[in-house]
């Protein structure tokens, strides 16, 4: 499977996430900013970080680079994006994922592990998940309290686009379980087409034992099958 | 303009200096040469007070590639890796803008690291605030962490330990200090030392703007009518550029275009300048029309005073300007050839082609004034605290009162707004002795942590430098790791006054002899001198910050208990020390007396053979006993775990409250498995290593045997309150 | 004299302020911070506060009705996220 | 009615603007990108631009003077750094 990391001005999880690719076996390239063809990709992501600085709104300037329009053509042909933290403030901004991400609901950046709960196991992303799987995974962001409309909301509940949640370790989803504010504890979302994901989480964190766990290895194999 | 005595004191140069500035010229110098005086004799750049002092220290060691005098120290973990560190303060600018003073503390000490061709891989810093109830406290704290943490987390490095103190002796100046660490090739390690003639000397970086400069902003109204306010005193950090930067210097440094690189931190272009040509005993040329700047109609010496931040200075191969100039646009930074290397021997400033300033090298640098200042030494007290005229308190309400109290709080709340984990690489986070990083792709680890005691240095100086490097080699032991280096942080007052010259004269003697004895050689550091108020001054506050080698990491080893019905032992005698404990501190105020003492021979002997245990798989936790004494280190390795412990209560000695609080050095406990027991026991016993058997672990309960039992989520609970309620 | 004028009108240049607010709709979570601290610092009869992005933009420009489009055009495409942003433009 | 023209006028709501922004010479790391941004997107003419903050506030106060001065004050207590930021209160 080949894959693509787009590296911005400011990303900085973009070692990380292709040393987790790497790891899962797939062909990966890394594509900066300024260039204006991607590689034949299968999958492809933009990484964590403070995409230029995170200046003015996070994920708004990249959202406006040369790479991001074909980002864009790619997910309109079916391609399989993921977009993590910063990437996923990126394609919201870019439109490719619908509502926003904003502060904290404390204004704190929050680094810490918390647990998030598998709600559609049956994607690309997840299928190697069992529906209601808690995982412990680990978060690292200013701007992750996930808002959209309530048409948008609906959307997401009855088209089963809701991809994680947060939780507490008993799988409770509820108020004291959510870092950060988001709207119904939502952690993560897919597009209606669910050909595009995007988390706040790290699931390129949690592939080695040695430093975290590997919670995050079944997102990586779900794809490869 | 004319150097009038105002104009001279105003730079911070005293009369005398000024005679010799005007012996080495042969001449008055102009306007913009004093303030290049100014700016290189001044203690932070010069070290003219500490420089006779630091002299003393052991620098030298196998593993030291670099040691002091570079950017950063640099020590070889074996094979092609090398490890580059250093810890610097920022201790004035984060009291007038906590925020952007510690965010361009973290981006300044980062430079000095990657400037050495390393990318770095941890961050560590060691802050400290005034009272807590001090009016002032709680904006500064809130302001450092989010600064810290702000300029760490964009760059994308983690931020992975630390210490946070909190006491009324810096109520008006805090410290702010931060530690970086990187990872470099042995063989690709950059210098500032230039070589060759007629070289380009090329600026990359930001635009240079009106920031921080000092001794002008004081000075300005002589030369600007334009009010004060046109010249900030504090920089505003940026970290996006600051990874640019970064990225574009490690891309440059891939192959053999540089000869020298510096960057511009303190005194900005002068003393990178200077450093390097006269480190490669050459003559240096600039041509500041060049300088990008930021402002309009900035002059020579504002741009050779600026203290903006994210600048390097380079010396190029010949012929590479092309291929290095292209690196830099590519990450949208600013790339001018603005010098040569000559063969003068003297820095020459020109603009438009017309000399606005030229000054001997050896006049800024090895001429530089070098003060013998007077020192006396601390007596040693002889107070002994009379524990018959104390008033009684339960062991259970001591420890909780100290578990509760702000010093001995779970740092939650500052870590968890610190990146720990971006790189991958972090094996172990704060919270733990010391932090565990593994080199990228490998096996190998490395170990890293701060500390400093100021109670104990304030106390007795001498006692306490060699404390701190005990301390911090303890802390590196606890992980598993073999303490290889250290960096130090040296925070005092004012050098003027002979007592606080003596806290820093002998503090420096305790550390020499720890670190001499312990094979643990400094490699870099800073000195932080008049830190306070003419009045008063802080406690002498030396920080040191040690790295230590994992040479294989198959699991990391920490402090939490993690089994039912272990043995626990302590290594190394308790005999009740409590003078000077957090234990008289937090429960009667009694900050009198002598600090524990250290016995070096006792301190290495336990640490080896703790970490023989370690590394021969028979301990399932370690914990060195510091600060609080042995129920509070009990405490911390219960809280956050199903596992408290049952103490027996101490037979041999008449005060328990002695037995569980005192502060006796050169401690550590040990979780053992029953199974590994009789092994361990043999491995000390071989040693002759003071150990006791002091309990167990058991589910759910912290307990001393008839005297206290606590559930451990109560413990956990009370531990983790203060900050949240702050 | 003309082209002293010419010079003079293209150096010409306007001044434009942009503040950037989040729609009513939205919750504030900084505005909602900021509220609560000034209240506890003992600011009473604050009824609210909301927090937005202030922009000072200067541009080279002769003619301040194609200057003040220019204006609006940057915060459609850039400065403002009009999901959950109201702008406004005014010349200073 | 005197009570209720008391009423009124305890209800009488002022609204303010205050914008923050950082002093002539202190770095503005965030415009500068912005204004790269605006000019790689082909906006030309574009001079300078800066960033600060900007707040609405809104206060239940009968006397205007005197909540000006309030606003003051909470822009000196916390919503500006006067160190490297200056600030401007408005009535709207
Ligand atoms: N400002 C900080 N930044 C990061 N980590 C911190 C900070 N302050 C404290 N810590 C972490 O909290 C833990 C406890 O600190 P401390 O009590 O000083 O440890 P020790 O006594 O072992 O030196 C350590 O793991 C330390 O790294
Ligand atoms: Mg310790």
């Amino acid at each position: 499977m080949n894959s693509s990391v787009i590296v911005f001005p400011g990303s900085n999880c973009d070692r990380d996430i292709a040393t987790a690719l790497e790891k899962m076996q797939f062909k990966n390239q890394m594509v900066w900013h300024k260039e204006t063809k991607l590689p034949k990709s299968d999958l492809i992501v933009v990484p964590g970080g403070f995409s230029y600085g995170d200046y003015l709104r996070s994920g708004a300037i990249a959202g406006k680079s040369l790479i991001i329009n074909e980002v864009i053509k790619a997910a309109n042909e079916g391609c399989l994006i993921l977009g993590i933290c910063n990437g996923f403030q990126i394609l919201t901004e870019t439109g490719l994922l619908k509502g926003v991400l904003l502060r904290n609901k404390n204004l704190k950046f929050i680094n810490k592990d918390i647990n998030i709960k598998v709600i559609n196991s049956d994607t690309k992303f997840s299928n190697k998940y069992k529906k209601n799987q808690i995982l412990k995974i680990n978060i690292a962001h200013n701007e992750g309290n996930y808002f959209t409309n309530s048409d948008h909301l609906n959307e997401l509940k009855n088209e089963n686009l809701i991809a994680f949640k947060y939780c507490d370790k008993d799988g409770n989803v509820n108020e004291s379980a959510n870092p950060n504010g988001s709207l119904e504890n939502i952690a993560g979302i897919f597009n209606s087409k669910k050909n595009i994901l995007g988390m706040m989480p790290h699931p390129e964190r949690m592939v080695d034992n040695l430093i975290s766990n590997t919670d995050g290895i079944n997102l990586f194999s779900s794809l490869l099958k | 303009m004319k150097i009038t005595n105002q104009l001279i004191e105003k730079h911070g140069l005293k009369p005398e200096e000024y005679s010799t500035i005007k012996k080495l010229l042969k001449r008055e110098p102009n306007l913009l040469e004093l303030g290049i005086f100014s700016a290189m004799w001044n203690e932070h750049c010069s070290y003219k007070s500490s420089r006779k002092h630091l002299k003393n220290l052991p620098t030298k060691g196998k593993k030291v590639i670099q040691g002091p005098g570079e950017n950063a120290g640099v020590i070889d973990i074996g094979d092609d890796d090398a490890i580059i560190f250093k810890i610097e303060s920022h201790n004035h600018p984060s009291y007038i803008e906590p925020y952007q003073g510690a965010a361009t503390g973290v981006g300044g000490i980062l430079r000095d690291v990657f400037t050495m061709g390393a990318r770095p891989i941890a961050l560590l810093n060691s802050i400290h605030f005034g009272s807590p109830s001090h009016f002032k406290t709680k904006s500064l704290l809130n302001g450092v962490v989010s600064g810290i943490g702000g300029y760490g987390n964009c760059i994308g490095i983690p931020t992975v330990a630390g210490e946070t103190k909190f006491n009324s002796t810096y109520n008006e100046n805090i410290l702010v200090n931060a530690m970086a660490v990187g990872h470099a090739k042995k063989d690709k390690i950059f210098y500032s030392k230039a070589k060759g003639l007629n070289k380009s000397v090329v600026y990359v970086g930001s635009k240079t703007g009106r920031d921080g400069i000092h001794g002008a902003s004081m000075a300005s109204a002589e030369f600007d009518e334009n009010s004060e306010d046109k010249k900030p005193t504090v920089q505003v950090g940026d970290p996006f550029t600051e990874k640019l930067l970064m990225e574009a210097c490690l891309e440059l440094m891939k192959d053999k275009s540089i000869i020298s690189i510096q960057d511009m931190g303190a005194a900005g272009l002068t003393s990178s300048s200077v450093e390097m040509a006269s480190k490669g005993e050459l003559g240096i040329e600039l041509h500041l029309d060049k300088v990008p700047c930021r402002e309009e109609n900035m002059t020579p010496y504002e741009m050779m005073l600026s203290e903006s931040q994210e600048r390097m200075l380079i010396i190029l191969e010949d012929g590479k300007e092309k291929h290095a100039n292209e690196i830099f646009k590519k990450w949208d930074l600013d790339f001018v050839v603005i010098g040569r290397t000559t063969n003068t021997n003297k820095l020459t400033l020109k603009y438009n082609n017309k000399i606005e300033g030229e000054i001997p090298l050896d006049a800024l640098a090895s001429k530089a004034p070098i003060y013998d200042r007077k020192w006396v030494k601390k007596k040693l007290t002889k107070n002994k605290v009379d524990f018959k005229k104390l008033k009684k308190v339960k062991i259970e309400d001591a420890l909780i009162k100290i578990l509760s109290s702000a010093n001995h709080s779970d740092k939650n709340w500052i870590t968890s707004q610190y990146d720990q984990m971006v790189m991958c690489d972090t094996a172990q986070k704060s919270g733990a002795d010391a932090a565990i990083i593994r080199i990228h792709n490998k096996e190998k680890a490395i170990a890293v942590t701060v500390d400093s005691s100021s109670n104990y240095c304030k106390a007795h100086p001498l006692t306490g430098g060699k404390q701190i490097v005990c301390e911090n080699w303890r802390n590196l032991i606890s992980v598993g790791a073999k303490p290889i280096a250290i960096t130090n942080c040296l925070n005092f007052g004012n050098p003027e006054n002979p007592k606080i010259m003596g806290e820093f004269a002998e503090c420096l003697i305790g550390i020499k002899e720890s670190c001499e004895f312990l094979n643990f050689p400094v490699v870099s550091g800073n000195v932080s001198f008049y830190n306070g108020t003419n009045k008063k001054n802080i406690s002498p506050t030396p920080v040191i910050g040690g790295v230590g080698l994992i040479q294989k990491l198959k699991k990391t080893m920490d402090h939490k208990f993690k089994k039912d019905d272990s043995i626990i032992i302590v290594i190394g005698k308790t005999f009740g020390h409590l003078e000077q404990s957090v234990f008289l501190e937090e429960i009667y105020s009694i900050l009198d007396g002598q600090p524990p003492e250290i016995n070096l021979i006792n301190e290495k002997n336990n640490g080896e053979n703790v970490l023989e245990i370690i590394n021969k798989n028979l301990v399932n936790a370690v914990h060195d006993i510091s600060t609080g004494g042995l129920l509070v280190a009990l405490a911390e390795m219960s809280m956050g775990t199903n596992y408290g412990v049952k103490i027996n209560k101490p037979k041999n000695l008449t005060n328990s409250l002695k037995y569980f609080f005192g502060e006796d050095q050169g401690r550590y406990i040990l979780e053992i498995d029953k199974e590994n027991f009789e092994k361990v026991e043999k491995i000390l016993k071989n040693n002759n290593i003071f150990y006791e058997n002091i309990g167990s672990t058991q589910k759910d309960y912290f307990e001393i045997d008839k005297e206290m039992r606590i559930d451990i989520k109560e413990l956990y609970k009370i531990n983790n309150q203060w900050y949240n309620n702050y | 004299m003309a082209k002293q004028l010419r010079l003079n009108l293209k150096k010409n240049k306007l001044k434009f302020s942009v503040t950037v607010t989040l729609k009513k709709d939205v919750l504030d979570p900084q505005g909602k911070v900021v509220q609560n601290t000034l209240q506890t610092l003992g600011m009473d009869n604050l009824k609210s506060i909301r927090q937005g992005k202030y922009f000072e933009i200067e541009l080279d420009d002769s003619d301040s009705k194609t200057a003040e489009k220019k204006v609006n055009d940057m915060c459609k495409k850039l400065l403002a996220n009009l999901i959950i942003e109201d702008y406004k433009v005014s010349k200073i």
